[in-house]
């Protein structure tokens, strides 16, 4: 789960870690007020999006007047970047940066642990860094017994800071962001560029947070800065149905069980020709109401113009599955054709129980992806 | 022989009294697992399917010689269960629960590294040693005896791996299910090892997926270290990036992460990949 | 550092272990007023001193009435308990005790970790029940890096516990102490008796906390409640100077470097047929103004008739240290015998400076300690 | 020989630009010990005494090749210290503080253990192998060569009695000050099976006091393992129930840790017990 910039500087505010002062404002107006109350000649204005890269998209811009804040603002509010529209933006106070630096704490797959990651090519995409120069990256694993002692933090400072005022100042900081980090369940705490300014002080000017969303049951805090876009609700809307969804533009819906056969399935669409709609994992089970759910997410698709249904048979009999998918299909009416694919445990039993109905029942995967595509390939003439 | 299960384990059922723990303890030992245990706190000294439940998994090392325990209790308490059974005596566990916070099996799985016990999961469907034990919730009668060990990040992808495996002739040594979560116990370097040492298993089939770089590692591994054949496969070839494709950990950050980088670096070390599930017996067989 | 039973039970209170309701008082009529509003017909009378054993001195009393409270209370307040004068009485609720355990949380040597102790045999001193039935006793060590899991607490519980219904009290009430004795850095957290009720609850009857006095610098809630007696003020007075000192009841007074030194010389003294005032290292170093503080806390004791000062000279010389006490005993005007030993690096050179002094300078161990044991039964015949 | 520190000791000083940490570096290096480096955040660069001074001892371990660490910043700091230690690489731990939260001590101790690293202390004075290698506060001169080992509780103690060894002639290969609080690193048992092992050590001198059981099983492990002579001395005799004798562990509590008890335990084990420190050489020559 992704929040804001100002929402993810609110935590540092919490947890002592040093910001530059700012206001979030949805309006025009309440920037021109904000400049005001900010007794800063130089601000800054940020469109608040949940995707990177507002900056070369003309959604940062620095203003010295009441004027130029009034031209930015009006030009940054209501912006599209990536398809993103700019409902607030944050005005901030300038700073007099001295040295831009990266900071951040991120889970690691292979140490299976929080990794502090820093960097003095601060203000840069890191990943881009990473890939040219990964010699400049410095990576921490956080052992998760320890945490940070006083010790590491120190030892991680002196790698980034050469100045001991700073050093000192980093310290506190980098302890806190590991707190606010396991005390939230983030899955990413960025602070980038954390700043020395002309006057030694340490601040973090950009900030950016995501979340765990298997921890969000106990983060209510976090949980309640949750502001979906229009792809993430019908995809949560998926998950409160016990699936996995994610939309894509091709034509072919796919119903399957398993989040790794399910994108095998979409793998071959595309290898045999074919165009997936959707990445959708309906789960374990073969409970016709789940069936029908899926059916009618599947089918509010207008581009979709074939289903295919994929399951493997394990536990849940083929047969029990056939049974479920001819209960379903009496509560759907549609005229996309629909290709079903059992195998598995009693899938011969599975396929009887298919013939002689509207379903394009097929052996294999090869044999029903095929059908598939070619099914779909023929309605669009 | 197989890897990690076999007829010795004595398996103790985390979550037994609940209706997944229950539905495939019943399961495991109608394949013939040794499910000598369930524990439920405050139900200790009662039965469930005949099998005995304890308060505590150390009480079913204790006295029911459990070695193994799987754990099927709802994902808040998982860390907890994990952490248990790592303190219990047994010296495997296999956590089937989905949706575990990462940050409780980041702690829950150094505990069982400090106590020197391994961790499989969660969010996994287990492992079987076709003909003498099956922990967790495949479905056993797909499998069958034989010498290819399995590795895979998915569950009825895997089925599905296995299945064509089966219908050639290709039995299985062990098939194990590492889970789709970004942390989890036991992965490919670790099992990989234990196959190469394995003197049942012949061959071994990799089954990945997008994100996180583990296929690209275990690709350079099998170069450095494995002598046997080797055939992958890997799932997300259209997975778009930056979204979660059902597993947390199948997801593409960045650009990186992708099938393609996974492919590139399974094709310079040297192993077959697959294209579709069904080529993989016959990509074991050419080698 | 000790507290009393009802400064334990407020602790208690503040993380949310149950306690049997009860109040403080300092009088008689608190007393009564705390037994009507108690709401409770039986309430016990508990004198509060820093020591153990006030059960049997006749220190706790139960009463049925407001006349019971008054008769109890008069006797209680104002007692003298193992030369603990009583000053404040804890007026309780009496509760329907179904059965009694014995838990605690302690440091312990061996382990090198906080321990907990659990028994089944509560209400009973436990020394005694580790000397005689030690298979009674269940002892758990706390791995500092992890603290007590809800796993760990509910192992424990269970093994104290026959229901269910107690375990799950006993689980969050075990997780708590411990938290409670690591935060507040106590050497000893302790419930005994831990009840069950007749109604089923779990209750905390009695309540005694130690501290270490090592981190009394950062706890300072709890130095807050440091009511010093007599001799440990005299002890805290030394502290304050940078002497460990512990009263005894000879007539030798000792001044020595080190304490297990100071221990070896009391011990001498003994052996040797005398009798030690005092246990006093005054540390290193060889500055005046000590040996005269020193000075002055020996002959403050007007059983004094000997001083012994036994020096091993380390780093600090023995001809620094002849000087220093020359230097010292310019300033001091007393006419008790004062015998001096002085070993180690420049014994001799030290001894030599001691010549023609008035003191009394002896060169191994045994001198000295015959020499102050014959001064010191001459002295008072 | 000896053990635990000899002329490879490369020894690094936490807190040399202190005045105790300052004025024992300087015995130290004066004795003869390789004092490779201090540290004190944010000093790094600087030299005290001649001496390079880190900001870390990581940095000390990397630049000077320092293998042990002897610590004198004050108690509130001591925690992280040993801490920071046992992370850089160094394999032996020597802590003169005193008055060091014993909760302090618990953390600190188990993060050694953790890291496979030996801890000495707190509130010790150090150790000595005479002639090649002083760590600590003892004063050097006063110690031989030889090859008796002393093990002790105490500071100034363990100087009167090596005092008197000296000046009978027996020299010592190392002699060590454990520490006077309730928790500290190595205790007698690690150390009475360091000089059992050690070539150069013919016997040993335990000089023990009262307050807790560590004499009593050190009497056991000597009855069991200890082929080599032994004699021992405990102080506190006279000490009264439930005081402090100075040392935070010197204390008799509810009637256990008493002197006779130890003892008993050491006359049960047939290890002479000295009645004063001055019968110590007779009672080794006697064996």
């Amino acid at each position: 789960m992704k929040i804001h910039e100002y929402q993810a500087k609110d935590f540092f505010t919490q947890y002592s870690i040093p910001v530059a002062e700012g206001i979030v404002c949805r309006d025009v107006d309440s920037c021109l007020e904000t400049y005001k109350n900010l007794f800063s000649e130089v601000v800054v204005i940020k469109a608040q999006v949940h995707t990177g890269g507002r900056g070369k998209a003309g959604g940062v811009k620095i203003a010295k007047s009441p004027q130029e804040v009034r031209q930015h603002a009006e030009a940054i509010l209501g912006m599209d970047i990536k398809g993103f529209k700019v409902d607030r933006v944050m005005v901030a106070q300038g700073v007099n940066i001295a040295s831009e630096y990266y900071l951040s704490f991120v889970i690691d797959r292979n140490s299976r642990s929080v990794v502090l990651i820093m960097s003095r090519e601060g203000g840069m995409d890191i990943e881009e860094v990473a890939a040219t120069a990964p010699e400049k990256i410095i990576k921490i694993a956080i052992d998760p017994l320890i945490g940070i002692p006083e010790f590491l933090a120190r030892k991680a400072a002196f790698m980034l800071f050469d100045s001991f005022d700073v050093v000192k100042q980093a310290v506190p900081l980098i302890q806190n962001l590991y707190k606010l980090f396991t005390e939230t369940d983030a899955s990413l705490a960025e602070i980038n560029p954390l700043v020395v300014t002309k006057e030694g002080k340490l601040i973090a000017i950009d900030g950016k947070m995501n979340f765990d969303d298997n921890a969000l049951y106990r983060q209510p805090e976090v949980e309640a800065l949750f502001e979906p876009d229009e792809e993430e609700k019908r995809e949560q809307d998926a998950k409160s149905k016990g699936f996995s969804y994610v939309h894509l533009k091709g034509k072919i819906g796919c119903m399957v069980n398993g989040a790794g056969l399910a994108m095998a399935t979409m793998d071959m669409i595309k290898l045999y020709g074919g165009e997936p709609a959707n990445f959708l994992d309906i789960g374990g089970s073969s409970n016709p109401n789940k069936v029908i759910e899926a059916m009618k997410l599947l089918t509010s698709d207008p581009e979709v113009n074939v289903v295919l249904i994929n399951i493997f048979g394990g536990i849940t009999r083929c047969d029990d599955v056939a049974r479920g998918l001819i209960e379903a299909f009496k509560y759907l009416k549609t005229d996309i054709p629909v290709v079903i694919r059992l195998t598995g445990t009693n899938e011969a039993e599975g396929r009887e129980l298919l013939k002689g109905t509207s379903f394009h029942s097929a052996q294999t995967m090869s044999m029903a992806i095929s059908k598939s595509v070619e099914l779909s390939k023929s309605r669009i003439k | 022989m197989s890897i990690l299960i076999n007829k010795d384990t004595r398996l103790v059922v985390q979550g037994i009294t609940g209706r997944d723990g229950g539905f495939h303890a019943a399961k495991m030992a109608e394949y013939g697992t040794n499910v000598v245990a369930g524990t439920s706190p405050g139900k200790g000294g009662q039965h469930a399917l005949g099998i005995p439940v304890f308060n505590s998994v150390a009480d079913a090392v204790t006295k029911e010689g459990a070695n193994t325990s799987v754990i099927f209790v709802p994902a808040p308490f998982v860390k907890d269960a994990i952490m248990e059974a790592a303190d219990s005596g047994v010296s495997l566990i296999i956590c089937i629960t989905e949706g575990v916070p990462t940050l409780d099996v980041v702690e829950a799985k150094r505990y069982a590294d400090l106590k020197g016990v391994s961790l499989i999961g969660p969010n996994c469907p287990g492992l079987i040693s076709p003909g003498k034990s099956l922990v967790g919730i495949m479905p056993g009668n797909i499998f069958k005896e034989g010498r290819t060990g399995v590795i895979s990040r998915s569950g009825t992808l895997t089925y599905e791996v296995v299945y064509n495996l089966t219908l050639s002739g290709i039995g299985q040594s062990t098939a194990i299910g590492v889970g789709g979560d970004p942390v989890v116990g036991l992965y490919y370097l670790e099992l990989l090892k234990m196959f190469e040492n394995d003197p049942e298993t012949d061959s071994i089939v990799l089954i990945g997926e997008i994100g996180g770089d583990a296929e690209e590692q275990a690709a350079q591994y099998i170069k450095d270290h494995i002598t046997k054949p080797v055939a992958a496969f890997i799932a997300g070839v259209t997975a778009p990036a930056g979204k979660r494709m059902g597993h947390a950990g199948a997801i593409i950050s960045s650009g990186t992460g992708t099938a393609k980088e996974k492919t590139d670096a399974f094709a310079k070390a040297g192993v077959p990949v697959a294209s579709e599930p069904a080529q993989i017996p016959d990509l074991l067989r050419a080698q």
